[in-house]
């Protein structure tokens, strides 16, 4: 209908009296592009929300409908067309975090042609994965399913991995970020090192606990984290090295066949530009430490989920014997603690850690598997198992493999002549206390955000909460993407998730990169700040006293030189960078002499409302 | 002293680090004029006297003035606080200025760099004038219709000549608001109402960014206080968020920051 | 012999008028009873007034007492009651695609003005040939009809007054309706024109006939500064002086001079309101701002001082000679005393005129 | 005596409207008031203020012939306050109109002489007055050449017109756009007026020229016509100065002593050269 | 004649108080109609100067809100104009102009109840406050000042 009235009538602006323009300004527009004139001529003028819903005597209430389509006449009067800002995009994507998710992500968008930059802060990729024995529902190896992928990465030619490395800040905008990467001293030179590992068998300093092993072994200071490590080449941990803690020993050196060891190496800084981000620094976990009423990890046979992955792991300390960490007792007992943590206000962390239910049904299995004589105990508060076949995964847990499932908090744990006195209640039979001797305890210890995730979000200028999870930028419509344009997440840094979730939130976050590189340039709304330039001898009149530059919370204020056909300096003047401008518009009302004006909220469109709004005197 | 002042600059031309010295010359009435000094041998023209009261700096805005190249100029303490808070507002990156002024025992300093400068400022020049200060106190205590009506009945005479902007340091825009007609945002007939508009947004550009000189207050040709807007915007600023103008080369600017804890027991 | 101002024989001017000038006496005590008949004949009394400024201005009075006696020169001039800073010109209306125009000529009211000096009548003078000896301005001439210019030679002066140098003096009548000079206790009253004879017959007790009589001992000797037709024929070759640039440097290109003037004229129109309703007004502008004579391209035939500074000067003494026969400055000395540079319109004169 | 106020516009009805090249506009006005109609009459060059109410009034020539009664036209580019709001006016709005003001061309003069025209740009309009005069009584002059020309082909105002000149064989038009501003099917002359002038000398023989168009091309045109033997007191010129009241008292137009709203704006060279440069 | 009915401008952001009142229209809370909306990208786009042509043009009381402090959409928006209107306020107040005429808020987008009330009560101070006439009785141009009683100081 707007259409062929604008056809009919030639209509060269339009107001629509209807509802609010947050609803459905986006509607008309495009309804009035239709019709072949500027969307940005259309205004809508609120006559809903502002007037007849809130109004009741219908005189007044006209009145004011009546002045609100007059003030957008005015305006519309003064609206100027505006067309969609065209924004290059760097084809190219950096994801940080070599987990399963990053990896996804990183295939994903490499098989897609488009160029990858891997971020691992740690020596290898793999990430928590890595860690574990089995997955599950289906109970298959987890390093045998996750190496391919891994390899797959190093060796894809689109993908560039930078492993040891960090991001040391990000500057610019969607399209086009600056980032900024750490390149931490390996101090080997990778191109001469075969990963041979003589220079870890000579490594002097042989008790540092093995992260990857969780703490349950020991590692060298030059080394790498594990077998499968990709890249397989170690590098030296300085902080555990005798030669930069003591400047002596220089063993590896001395033994490295290739001469690939190189102390005076320093961290570099490497600057790449990149069209869009995705974020998959994944999680961490709490330790048994962190439980009073456990013992504050003091007892060496309380252990977390991953400590007990790596027991469970053929590639592990015990080669896959589930041995307890004290004695190296096989345990005849063990019980398993669901929710060590999460949902539990007084521990300030109120959200359910998701997998713990599934790991704690595998663990159990895993164990009876291992040793059909022993006992498993599960202390649980309810079991969350929605997902494909995992409900009947817990079944089997509890009827074939024959776990014993005790719904109920664990109050105390403490040790009484070698045994751990597990104290808990079972809710269902009447509340009845339980007392329970266990040999070994594992702790489904609460899944939290990872520790540089507060300062990683301020680097990319992304939201997150107060548990530094990051944010979405919108729970459901936008699961994602982040509110900072070009940044997506995946896996686990976003929320506690399992490794099919990551998986396809990883997939997710590519599809939308791959969409963004889809164009060679990318649209934004034109709704920006611009400073004014006109014909010579006036140039601008903008005086370049910069006072608008710190006002900008986009930084998207720069500094222009005008120069005249010779090259001379004529002057300086601001010029706002449309790519990063987001239209807030406090640069106009801080400029005093009216240089910088806001598309779509121009001082001549308000200025021509508040006129409008009020008749005028005389 | 003048001699002194007169020999530093035959010496500063000389050795050419000046081609124009912007100084004050002759009395006529209570006034030194400003005069403009491009050969050695009108140095002798050159005086410092209580009545020099001009604030030279505006005068490195006049693109006559910029042309001439390396720029010699004699402050007193409005000038010399102007030339720190400029350099803030990067207003005089292009210009080579040598900077000179004479202390309270008289002595022809020349400042080697801007920190000197500041030192200096820092040092001797007061932040806002006693009688100014008094005036502000006066109105402070009057109801509020008296000060409407004071402050209305004065701006009555103002005929919008433009002589405060024309004066002041700070307005430097190459195009002012009053000339922006698109939209027209201040009227140009000099009735009440229209002075009062301009006015009220000329002490809100120069809200903590006015160095309180109190040239425009000296010259309104209309004799309106004008200088004591701008003394209170300052104090107001000062009150709520600190900091004062032209001491500082770097000294930020109040409205283009914010503090997440400023006031707001006026806003519900 | 009090001089007069050199007019050309050619032109006739307005102001010469056919009135034979009388002269009487009125005694000082007197003056405030002819302020007040003029108060009470209704008409609106402009007359200095001290600010707490310290500054002089005229403005409407309501009673003798307000009126100031002691000054040298009010700080600006009285053109604003024939020429006020703003005028409207005409308001409008749009209803229904009609429009309705409507001046505001017939709100004039008859006005006296108190306490000129001789120069400002001077100025008044000048200010009738500029604007309604060519297209008469409606508006002027209806405000000048209605003016009674009621003036009082100068006792003193400053280092800023020059009407000497000008053509003028302390106690010439140019322009004038009423020239009035103190004598001792007496005041000598020169009636002019046909207006000034009409406020003294308000009150025709108060004044005694009287012969004509010397004036220049009652009167300032302002220090002449030059001889104007020395200037007048020097000037006409100055345009291309070098001085120009020196005499303007100083200038900050505000309008405090142009404003202060009682002989400039320019003004701008302005409208004032919405399309549907407002005003048309005229305002003062100033031959010295930067954005006088920017076309709307950008494109400036005056861009800087130097050029604007030279135009309104040549204009005091050249082009408004040219055009009027006029020299259009009569030597107030506002512009000196008003001016932020303290920029001195004489000694500016000298050094473009000098060699 | 009573004189007519001078500040008061007439009305006058926009009966129609043409976009010329982008932001110029052509307007046809019609007088609101038959009475002002008939007591109104201009001569080619004279110019008037046309005012929005509420926004101002803005300056330009007559555009159109006064040997065709009953209607003005007037050709702008909206760049200003004013000029903006007049190009927002729609067909049938009512603006204010005040004039006819200025000295004009002594057409009459020029009977049996021929015409040499040079214009750039949005100087054009104002020679179209000259133009049409002519044409609408061809009889009385001699041949007509037309220098024109402008920044871009789209630039070129009256573009109806000047093809019709062009087909005219008692018209000789000289047509260019300035370097860059061409398009690919643009078939008469690339580079500035004044370059295009010197290639193609006038004959000053029997002949007036008139150079109407930004500062710098009657700057450079006026010399090379006294190059080619025009005497200067036959190369005539209209300035467009700044104005506001149009007779002679604002002070906006002022050339020295010169208003160019009222001595003005159609000046001989003779005249512009004993002029300071201020135009 | 009915009592004295004020005419209120609201300058606000788009992201907090407009959605604000939105809410209060979708939930159909009632309130005083004397209010007309203008809307803003932020609160740091309101320029003062907008706040005396509204006053100048007849408006009675004015409401400027926006997001609360820390939800400003555009991150520091609403803390730059916090600090413009304190000095705002104080200019007008050292000037004698009746500033309880311009209310400042914080109404956020789930506020619709508060908006409401805040509309009412501004609404109802104005109402007592009278018409604002301040300007309107300025003297206007020498002319004026002639045919006007006396003159201001």
């Amino acid at each position: 209908m707007i259409i062929e009235a604008i056809r009919e009538h030639k209509l060269t602006g339009i107001v629509v009296g209807a509802c609010s323009p947050r609803m459905h300004e986006g509607t008309f527009r495009k309804a009035v592009d239709k019709a072949g004139i500027n969307p940005y001529l259309c205004e809508m003028a609120n006559l809903r929300e502002h007037c007849s819903w809130v109004h009741s005597r219908s005189d007044e209430t006209t009145q004011k409908a009546i002045d609100i389509v007059r003030t957008l006449v005015e305006k519309v009067k003064k609206n100027a067309p505006l067309f969609p800002i065209k924004v290059p995009v760097t084809k190219t994507a950096l994801v940080i975090g070599g987990g399963i998710a990053g990896i996804q992500a990183a295939l994903d968008i490499a098989n897609a042609g488009h160029q990858v930059i891997v971020v691992e802060k740690s020596p290898s990729i793999g990430g928590h994965m890595s860690q574990l024995s089995e997955t599950f529902p289906t109970l298959d190896c987890s390093q045998c399913i996750l190496t391919p992928r891994m390899v797959e990465v190093a060796q894809h030619p689109n993908i560039t991995l930078h492993t040891y490395a960090e991001v040391d800040s990000v500057a610019g905008f969607v399209g086009n970020f600056d980032v900024k990467i750490r390149l931490k001293a390996k101090s080997v030179d990778f191109s001469k090192c075969t990963g041979c590992g003589a220079c870890w068998q000579k490594c002097p300093s042989k008790k540092i606990p093995n992260e990857f092993n969780a703490g349950l072994s020991f590692r060298t200071a030059i080394y790498t984290p594990f077998p499968q490590a990709v890249p397989n080449k170690p590098v030296i941990d300085r902080v555990n090295c005798t030669w930069f803690q003591k400047g002596k020993c220089g063993l590896c050196q001395k033994n490295c066949p290739a001469g690939a060891i190189n102390y005076d190496t320093q961290d570099e800084l490497l600057d790449v530009r990149v069209g869009a981000i995705v974020t998959a620094t994944g999680f961490d976990i709490k330790h048994s430490d962190f439980f009073p009423e456990y013992g504050y990890g003091k007892h060496l046979d309380i252990i977390d989920g991953l400590q007990f992955e790596r027991l469970a792991s053929a590639s592990g300390p015990t080669a896959g014997e589930i041995r307890r960490p004290s004695d190296g007792k096989i345990p005849e007992t063990v019980v398993f603690v669901a929710c060590a943590g999460s949902r539990d206000k007084a521990k300030g962390i109120e959200y359910c850690s998701k997998i713990c239910c599934m790991y704690t049904a595998k663990h159990a299995m895993l164990y009876k598997h291992k040793h059909h004589s022993g006992n498993a105990y599960v202390f649980y508060m309810d079991i969350r198992a929605g997902g494909k076949s995992y409900d009947e995964f817990v079944r089997r847990a509890i009827e074939e493999d024959d776990v014993n499932y005790v719904r109920g908090r664990v109050s105390r744990i403490y040790e009484k002549d070698g045994k751990l006195m597990v104290i808990g209640v079972d809710t269902l039979l009447n509340a009845k206390p339980v007392t329970i001797e266990a040999d070994l305890v594992v702790l489904a210890t609460a899944v939290v955000a990872n520790q540089e995730a507060e300062s990683l979000a301020q680097k990319l200028h992304i939201s997150y909460d107060k548990h530094h999870f990051f944010a979405e930028a919108h729970p459901k419509l936008k699961p994602v993407e982040t509110n900072t344009a070009g940044i997506m997440l995946a896996g686990a840094c976003q929320a506690a998730k399992d490794i099919p979730e990551s998986v396809s939130q990883a997939s997710a976050s590519a599809s939308k990169v791959i969409g963004l590189f889809s164009a060679s340039e990318m649209t934004r709304e034109p709704i920006v700040a611009v400073v004014n330039r006109s014909a010579p001898p006036v140039f601008t009149t903008c005086t370049g006293c910069f006072l608008c530059e710190e006002v900008c919370p986009y930084h998207a204020i720069e500094r222009d030189e005008i120069r005249d056909r010779q090259g001379h300096l004529i002057k300086r003047a601001a010029k706002v960078n449309a790519g990063l401008c987001q239209g807030c518009g406090t640069c106009v009302a801080m400029c005093r002499n009216k240089s910088i004006d806001l598309q779509g909220f121009s001082n001549e469109q308000m200025l021509g409302e508040v006129m409008a709004l009020l008749n005028t005197p005389f | 002293m003048m001699k002194a002042l007169q020999n530093k600059v035959t010496e500063l031309f000389e050795n050419g680090t000046i081609t124009l010295m912007i100084g004050f010359r002759g009395v006529l009435d209570k006034f030194a004029i400003p005069v403009f000094i491009t050969e050695v041998s009108q140095a002798d023209q050159l005086i410092w006297t209580p009545a020099c009261l001009n604030n030279l700096s505006v005068y490195l805005h006049k693109s006559e003035v910029k042309q001439v190249g390396k720029i010699g100029i004699i402050g007193n303490a409005g000038t010399l606080r102007s030339l720190l808070q400029l350099i803030s507002e990067n207003q005089l990156k292009e210009l080579e200025l040598t900077i000179l002024t004479i202390n309270e025992q008289n002595e022809v300093i020349v400042f080697a760099s801007t920190e000197e400068l500041e030192v200096y400022v820092q040092a001797n020049c007061p932040a806002y004038n006693p009688e100014d200060q008094a005036l502000v106190d006066k109105l402070n205590a009057m109801t509020r219709e008296e000060r409407w009506k004071y402050w209305t009945g004065q701006l009555s005479a103002c005929v919008k000549c433009y002589a405060c902007r024309a004066v002041c340091p700070m307005c430097y825009c190459s195009v002012c608001t009053v000339e922006c007609n698109q939209p027209q945002w201040i009227k140009l007939s000099s009735e009440t109402e229209g002075n009062l508009e301009w006015h009220i947004m000329r002490a809100m550009h120069l809200a903590g960014r006015c160095i309180n000189c109190g040239e425009c207050g000296r010259i309104c040709p209309a004799g309106i206080p004008l200088q004591l807007l701008t003394v209170q915007m300052n104090q107001e600023i000062e009150r709520a968020f600190g900091g004062k103008t032209g001491f500082s080369a770097k000294s930020g600017y109040a409205l283009n920051t914010f503090k997440t804890e400023d006031k707001e027991t006026f806003i519900r | 012999m009090p001089l007069t101002r050199s007019k050309p024989k050619t032109k006739k001017h307005l102001s010469d008028n056919d009135y034979q000038m009388e002269q009487s006496l009125i005694s000082s005590a007197n003056l405030q009873a002819f302020f007040e008949t003029l108060l009470q004949s209704g008409r609106i009394v402009v007359a200095p007034v001290l600010k707490q400024s310290g500054k002089v201005f005229f403005q409407p009075v309501q009673a003798y007492s307000e009126v100031a006696t002691d000054y040298i020169q009010t700080a600006f001039s009285a053109k604003s009651v024939v020429f006020p800073k703003v005028e409207t010109l005409f308001s409008f209306v749009r209803k229904d695609g009609e429009i309705t125009l409507t001046d505001s000529l017939n709100r004039i009211p008859e006005t006296v003005v108190w306490g000129l000096r001789p120069c400002d009548a001077a100025g008044f003078d000048y200010l009738t040939e500029f604007f309604l000896r060519e297209n008469p301005d409606s508006y002027f001439k209806t405000r000048k009809e209605h003016t009674t210019l009621i003036t009082f030679g100068c006792k003193e002066a400053d280092n800023a007054c020059f009407c000497t140098s000008v053509g003028l003096n302390p106690g010439n009548t140019t322009g004038s309706d009423i020239l009035m000079t103190f004598m001792n206790e007496e005041c000598y009253v020169e009636i002019m024109t046909e207006k000034g004879q009409q406020a003294v017959a308000l009150a025709p007790s108060l004044f005694k006939a009287s012969e004509v009589r010397q004036k220049d001992a009652f009167l300032a000797k302002p220090a002449t500064r030059f001889s104007i037709d020395e200037i007048k024929d020097k000037i006409k070759h100055a345009y291309a002086s070098a001085e120009w640039k020196q005499v303007s440097l100083g200038c900050f290109s505000c309008g405090a001079c142009a404003f202060a003037c009682p002989t400039c004229t320019c003004f701008d129109i302005q409208d004032e309101g919405t399309q549907d309703k407002g005003v048309r007004l005229r305002c003062w502008d100033a031959c010295g701002f930067g954005m006088f004579t920017r076309h709307s391209s950008g494109h400036n035939p005056k861009n800087n001082q130097t050029e604007r500074r030279r135009q309104r000067l040549m204009h005091k003494f050249n082009y408004s000679v040219d055009n009027l026969g006029i020299v259009s400055c009569v030597g107030c000395g506002r512009c000196i005393r008003v001016c932020p540079a303290h920029l001195n319109i004489f000694e500016n004169i000298l050094s473009v005129t000098k060699d | 005596m009573e004189v007519k106020n001078s500040y008061i516009p007439y009305q006058v009805r926009i009966a129609d409207k043409t976009e010329e090249a982008p932001m110029v506009q052509t307007y046809r006005l019609e007088f609101v008031n038959p009475s002002d109609a008939t007591a109104f009459s201009f001569k080619a060059g004279q110019f008037a203020e046309y005012g929005v109410f509420g926004e101002g009034e803005s300056t330009f020539c007559i555009a159109s012939p006064p040997t065709r009664e009953g209607y003005v036209e007037c050709t702008f580019r909206s760049s200003g306050r004013v000029t903006k709001a007049l190009a927002n006016c729609e067909i049938n709005d009512i603006i204010g109109f005040r004039g006819p003001f200025g000295n004009t061309f002594p057409i009459e003069q020029w009977y049996g002489k021929n015409i040499v025209i040079i214009t750039g740009g949005i100087g054009l309009p104002p020679l179209r007055c000259v133009i049409w005069n002519i044409l609408d009584q061809r009889e009385k002059f001699g041949n007509l050449t037309i220098y024109y020309g402008a920044k871009s082909v789209a630039d070129l105002v009256y573009k109806k017109e000047l093809q019709e000149w062009k087909e005219r064989n008692d018209v000789n038009l000289y047509l260019t756009v300035d370097p860059g501003g061409e398009t690919p099917d643009w078939k008469d002359h690339i580079g500035f007026v004044p370059t295009i002038l010197e290639q193609n000398l006038p004959s000053s023989h029997n002949a007036i020229a008139i150079v109407a168009g930004p500062p710098i091309l009657i700057k450079l045109g006026m010399p090379i016509l006294g190059k080619c033997g025009f005497a200067n007191n036959t190369i005539y010129t209209t300035l467009e100065n700044r104005m506001k009241c149009g007779v002679g008292k604002c002070g906006h137009c002022t050339v020295g002593k010169t208003y160019v709203c009222k001595d003005g704006p159609v000046f001989t060279y003779e005249e512009i050269l004993n002029m300071p440069p201020e135009y | 004649m009915s009592q004295f009915e004020p005419k209120i401008v609201a300058f606000v952001c788009n992201w907090c108080t407009y959605a604000g009142a939105d809410l209060a229209g979708t939930s159909r809370t009632n309130y005083e109609s004397n209010v007309r909306i203008i809307r803003f990208p932020c609160t740091g786009r309101i320029d003062f100067m907008l706040l005396l042509k509204a006053f100048q043009n007849g408006a009675d009381g004015i409401i400027v809100s926006g997001c609360h402090p820390n939800d400003c959409h555009y991150t520091s928006g609403n803390f730059h104009a916090r600090r413009r209107w304190i000095v705002f306020k104080s200019l007008l107040d050292f000037m004698g102009f009746p500033t309880e005429r311009i209310t400042f808020s914080w109404v956020s987008a789930a506020e619709g109840s508060k908006w409401a009330e805040l509309v009412d009560d501004v609404t109802d101070k104005i109402r007592h406050l009278g018409p604002f006439e301040d300007f309107n009785k300025l003297d206007y141009s020498l002319i004026n000042q002639l045919n006007d009683e006396g003159l201001t100081e």
